[in-house]
């Protein structure tokens, strides 16, 4: 018969209590909690903690400055810290990432300049930083779309012999879209060194999970696809760290696709154009601002004498310019050409495009004319 | 000829009251929901949250869970379950968010809902309503402006339709939900916010009949959605330099009414086509082509597209370049040789 | 937290191994093997027989009139009567079934004359049998697309306090579209009283299932969504119809929808137009063949002393009288309008197409006074 | 204004065999495979089957699985994941098995594919082929005849060509692999048995230009694909009854070439589009559109489209009433006033 029975993985359900290394109070864990993986040391630890500070502070700063009017629309990432910045720490630089609208602060945190990551909500143009030198799609929108790309560039490098690795970030919502499981699917049939991360912040947009799936976690459907899963304290930047890591390690040395769910919340609305009071109460937002992933690694450190007051003050310092210097590009007006329009639809230039470029000139000279008419 | 001209309002019964377009959607909703229990609503957010632009605001408590609820965010499950919920003999309207997003529902769309009807000799219908708040011009990032009405009006077997005033937007979508077949109905975003004195229930032209909503002698402008507001606004300052404009508004992307259309045209022997979308393969090719086709010899100049230029829908802070500005309308007019 | 978890339902993987109740040699099968099934009783065993000696003598007479010419294209079911006939013969006259191309032998167990079913397949109309009439959707093509509209009626119904079950056959092919997912994921969180029979015949055209999936099973795919997934020995009809019949009735009763698979094979190639021989080797076929569902259950009945001699005769001279008709009605040739081309594309008639069928009328017209003239 | 017309073969270097476009096709995935080791093919059936159309036959055999394999059957997951490996720097190849199958991959196509290289500025572009045998005529049940290239050619971004003869098969196959730039690349299904004498590698003309293949002065047949046979046939037929019919092969859909069909409407003053898509909406109409903008003043009569009905795609035994045929073509073409 031609099942191809070697071809098949081990089947395991994910543990359903999610995985944690650092509870909310800021204690390590042990036991079978931590699903047999360690706390990272305390160096890596800090250095997550300083990631993290810096990306929250920059994600206030870009939601003050839309609701200032300087962004087009802003999602923000306020609460998900760990999920975000733990998560693409677990990869290298010559590794791919494939984020959604909601991940400007992994960007932030792979390097990315603040105005370049910006482009986009500010309205200028659609995707602002360069995606070769950064290793970075752009910012997907129509969900699910980009954990495709994900898989097809990971299959690419594999058909090259290139041990590299690609991770994607998709949301609990997202889950739900043909494209997720093709994805989930292409990945595992071609064993695609690819890492899934979903993040669960319980709501698209409005609708919560109980309306998106009955599944027990979202690291289940690793299953119908022979991928492991692991359903991860999405809250803990120590387990997101320590699980993405192994799955990325996994991936390069030929392992496939692994699948992972963070179980986190969106503190901020979906994006400024949200009214969020119509779906939640506050009080659920209460409950998880006091499970907050930065305050439970601080409380750690601290008690654990690795995160001195002057390193804390140094890292809120590193914080403050960051934030400085994105309100500085944001208030900046970007100079635009509006004939750019025209010039990277196609590689080979069409004819009746550029007269529809030579029409648009014309009418911005004559606007030009008038206004200085005006003048 | 003046069947389909501008008084498509029924006399109104008490005081018109201001209302939005959004809002006339909303209270074609409601009355549809109660007047037929067959009619339920679903989609992504439609439920607490109203929709992402409020169409359907309030309806969930008014009805409760079993009339209007969130789907799973999947697009081609949504038109799909529709496609089965109307075999049943529901009334399913549901809503994709934004144009771009009913494209995973592509599948659904062209190789069931067009075709069941016809696949079964009409044994089998689907009265189903698509709802696609639709077009620009809202200062939206990548994905929330696009213009699909190509895709749809070249697929035999739906009906497209578009309003672009309030009065409209109620009277054709209890229409579209009262329609034993599948209809795609679009909603330009830009105009949701656009009010009107009203005193529902309306009544208007049927839907698949365009209207002359402003007479003019010498151009007829072919508008439809956001662009009718566009044409007007061209019609008045024309006006002010002595050009005679008359301007229709489509409403029924499919069918054309090439009867409205043709009277208008063949008066004035002069037409243009204004739309959003890009001029290439757009929506106003098919008006171009079957203008031309029907009143050639009736025709002065060749009819114009005036539409947006073919690339991809600009950045917010672009989009202003790329849509047909009353300007650039009156521009395009300039291009034709008059011999008055 | 907004997680709905009275919701949840229990989590479980599928037995890997299929659930057999009788075995290749006729003989019932005891012990974990059966997933805890009962056999059927023998009335229903025989009636299944019957039905799929049936259905087997009508599908390899529509392919021996298919090889003729009479036919445009035929997928078989050779070999799949277990699945074909156990599924469809566990819902009753009030449900709704949902096929796709291959699954002509259960709308004819459904009751549905031949020459109905294949008005579609001999090129008269897309769909030949009257929906309503037998509570019986189109054989869909694009693929995995019924699913979705299975799930959407039985929604509606259940809306309508309407106790009916809808079921949906697919491929194991199909499992791999998007709109499978989806379909799954909306009768899960819906809880819709569905039944989704995977027919996993090993091949999509001539893709092995290898290159389909890596899961251990198709059924495993269930657990992704939180429900009740099964692996079926699919050769073996009384299994599959035990298991579909305890699947419809938790249905019925408000339990939700359920993920069958059944693991057959496909004897004939994938319609009249295909070449199997250039993707499998004649030997797997030859090792199916000697697990046929049909011969099985004969040797069982027959071991029981619950099929004489006599009732196989008469279910045999049933079997070809189904094929004599089957023969007539498919090698008269249907009168078709080409007018009927512009009556069904609308309910309101729309004037350019008037003007177009007056056009074909007209040619139409001109070609008869021609053929007239020339005679 | 010669230099698109008919001499487009390169000279044969060696004595030319009879091809199928089938064939040319197949050759001309091999050629490119060996050439450049980027180039991967896959997609459902195309490896040991070679393809449902058999466009594939013996590639995998030859390259192995790492250059041509059985993806798992998701259309959506094929592009999602050409997009994947032509950032990454691949050029892949992959099909669709008919154009209703393309379907589920609408949004990757629109919402990516097209929108790539505009999103980027140029800095991330991918050079991949999605090849779609298309049409119809070839007694296909319900969902494998329909005609998709109003879709893509309605969306910007998108390069959409298709050969309507074997040489041109192969040329503009390798040329579309080459390009840098998404190609959609339209098969149609009818003519991969027709048979031309060919030595390859044969170079025809630029994809992006169109092609006068018969020369007439009276009318120019504008068509594609499976409807060039039909043009020419009507040609042959109306020079029997002293009409003078030119024939243009548009190739290239989008871009259109406007300046070698200008030529020809200028010279001939009519104009007829023939295709075997629906008419309302199809590609025809932003041809029949645009020959009119741009030779208003050129044209003895409206431009004709000779088209499908406006229905879905017939069943086998009817599709011959759908089809544009020589005689409905030349029926069309005596609708006009002739004053010759
Ligand atoms: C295909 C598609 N459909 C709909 C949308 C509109 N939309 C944008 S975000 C969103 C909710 C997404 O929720 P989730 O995946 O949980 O991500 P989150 O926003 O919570 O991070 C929706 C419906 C979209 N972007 N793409
Ligand atoms: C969306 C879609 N893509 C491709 C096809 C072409 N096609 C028809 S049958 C088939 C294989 C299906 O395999 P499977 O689901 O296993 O069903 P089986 O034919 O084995 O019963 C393919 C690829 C299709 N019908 N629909
Ligand atoms: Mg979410
Ligand atoms: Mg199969």
């Amino acid at each position: 018969m031609s099942l191809n029975v070697e071809h098949r993985s081990v089947r395991a359900l994910p543990s359903e209590k999610p995985i944690r290394l650092l509870d909310n109070a800021g204690h390590a864990v042990h036991g079978s909690a931590t699903g047999g993986f360690d706390l990272p040391d305390a160096e890596t630890l800090l250095e997550l903690y300083r990631r993290m500070v810096v990306a929250r502070r920059f994600d206030v700063q870009v939601t003050a400055l839309t609701k200032q009017g300087r962004l087009a629309t802003y999602p923000s990432a306020y609460g998900q810290e760990a999920c975000e910045i733990g998560a693409i720490s677990a990869i290298e630089a010559r590794d791919w990432f494939f984020p959604t609208y909601r991940d400007s602060i992994a960007l932030l945190t792979r390097g990315i300049e603040p105005g370049d990551i910006l482009q986009s909500f500010r309205g200028d143009w659609h995707n602002g930083y360069d995606q070769h030198a950064h290793r970075c799609a752009s910012q997907a929108t129509p969900l699910a779309t980009q954990a495709l790309h994900a898989v097809g560039l990971a299959h690419a490098a594999r058909l090259r012999q290139d041990p590299i690795v690609t991770m994607t970030y998709l949301g609990d919502g997202a889950t739900s879209e043909g494209d997720a499981h093709e994805a989930f699917n292409f990945a595992a049939v071609w064993q695609t060194p690819t890492v899934f991360l979903v993040q669960n912040n319980q709501f698209a947009i409005s609708v919560p999970l109980s309306r998106q799936t009955r599944a027990a976690t979202l690291a289940d459907k690793a299953v119908g696809y022979g991928m492991p899963g692991f359903h991860v304290d999405g809250n803990d930047v120590a387990a997101v760290y320590s699980v993405t890591r192994a799955a990325v390690e996994r991936a390069r040395s030929g392992g496939g696709p692994t699948l992972i769910e963070g179980l986190t919340y969106r503190i901020e609305a979906h994006t400024n154009s949200d009214d969020p009071t119509r779906y939640r109460h506050a009080r659920d937002v209460e409950h998880w601002k006091r499970r907050d992933p930065i305050e439970r690694l601080e409380k750690y450190l601290v008690s654990e004498g690795a995160l001195s007051e002057d390193v804390r003050t140094e890292i809120a310092d590193a914080a403050e310019s960051v934030a400085a210097h994105t309100r500085e590009v944001m208030t900046t007006e970007a100079e635009l050409d509006p004939l750019e329009l025209f010039d990277h639809v196609y590689g080979r230039p069409r004819a009746a495009l550029l007269e529809q470029r030579a029409r648009l000139e014309a009418e911005l000279a004559d606007a030009a004319t008038d206004a200085g008419a005006a003048r | 000829m003046t069947a389909t001209t501008t008084e498509h309002v029924t006399p109104a019964a008490s005081a018109p009251t201001q209302l939005t377009m959004a809002g006339a959607l909303n209270a074609a909703l409601r009355d549809a929901m109660a007047d037929d229990d067959r009619v339920v609503v679903y989609g992504e957010d439609v439920g607490p949250l109203g929709g992402v632009f409020r169409v359907t605001d309030g309806l969930q408590s008014q009805f409760g869970e079993d009339r209007i609820w969130d789907s799973p965010l999947a697009e081609s499950g949504i038109i799909g379950t529709a496609v089965g919920m109307a075999m049943y003999g529901m009334r399913p309207v549901v809503e994709m968010q934004f144009d771009a997003f009913s494209y995973p529902a592509f599948e659904q769309m062209v190789s069931h809902v067009a075709k069941m009807r016809n696949r079964t000799k009409g044994r089998m219908t689907l009265p189903m309503v698509v709802r696609i708040p639709c077009a620009g011009a809202i200062g939206g990032v990548e994905h929330h402006s696009d213009s699909s009405e190509a895709y749809w009006t070249a697929t035999p077997g739906l009906t497209v339709v578009m309003p672009s005033n309030p009065a409209d937007a109620y009277s054709m979508l209890r229409e579209a939900i009262d329609s034993d077949d599948p209809v795609v109905f679009m909603e330009p975003k830009s105009r949701y916010w656009s009010k009107a004195p009203l005193t529902l229930p309306v009544t208007t032209a049927p839907m698949d009949r365009a209207v002359v909503v402003r007479e003019g002698t010498e151009v007829s402008l072919l508008a439809y959605g956001p662009t009718v507001r566009t044409a007007l606004e061209a019609a008045d300052a024309a006006e002010s330099e002595g050009l005679s404009i008359e301007v229709v508004d489509l409403r029924s992307l499919s069918p054309f009414d090439d009867e409205t259309v043709g009277a208008s045209v063949r008066k004035t022997s002069r037409a243009a086509v204004i739309h959003e979308a890009a001029q290439f393969g757009g929506y106003g090719a098919e008006v171009a082509a079957r203008v031309t086709e029907r009143n050639f010899h009736h025709l002065a100049a060749p009819v114009l597209r005036i539409a947006g230029f073919d690339i991809p829908y600009p950045s917010p802070k672009l989009e202003e370049h790329h849509l047909p500005t009353p300007d650039r309308v009156l521009a395009a007019l300039d291009t034709w040789e008059w011999d008055r």
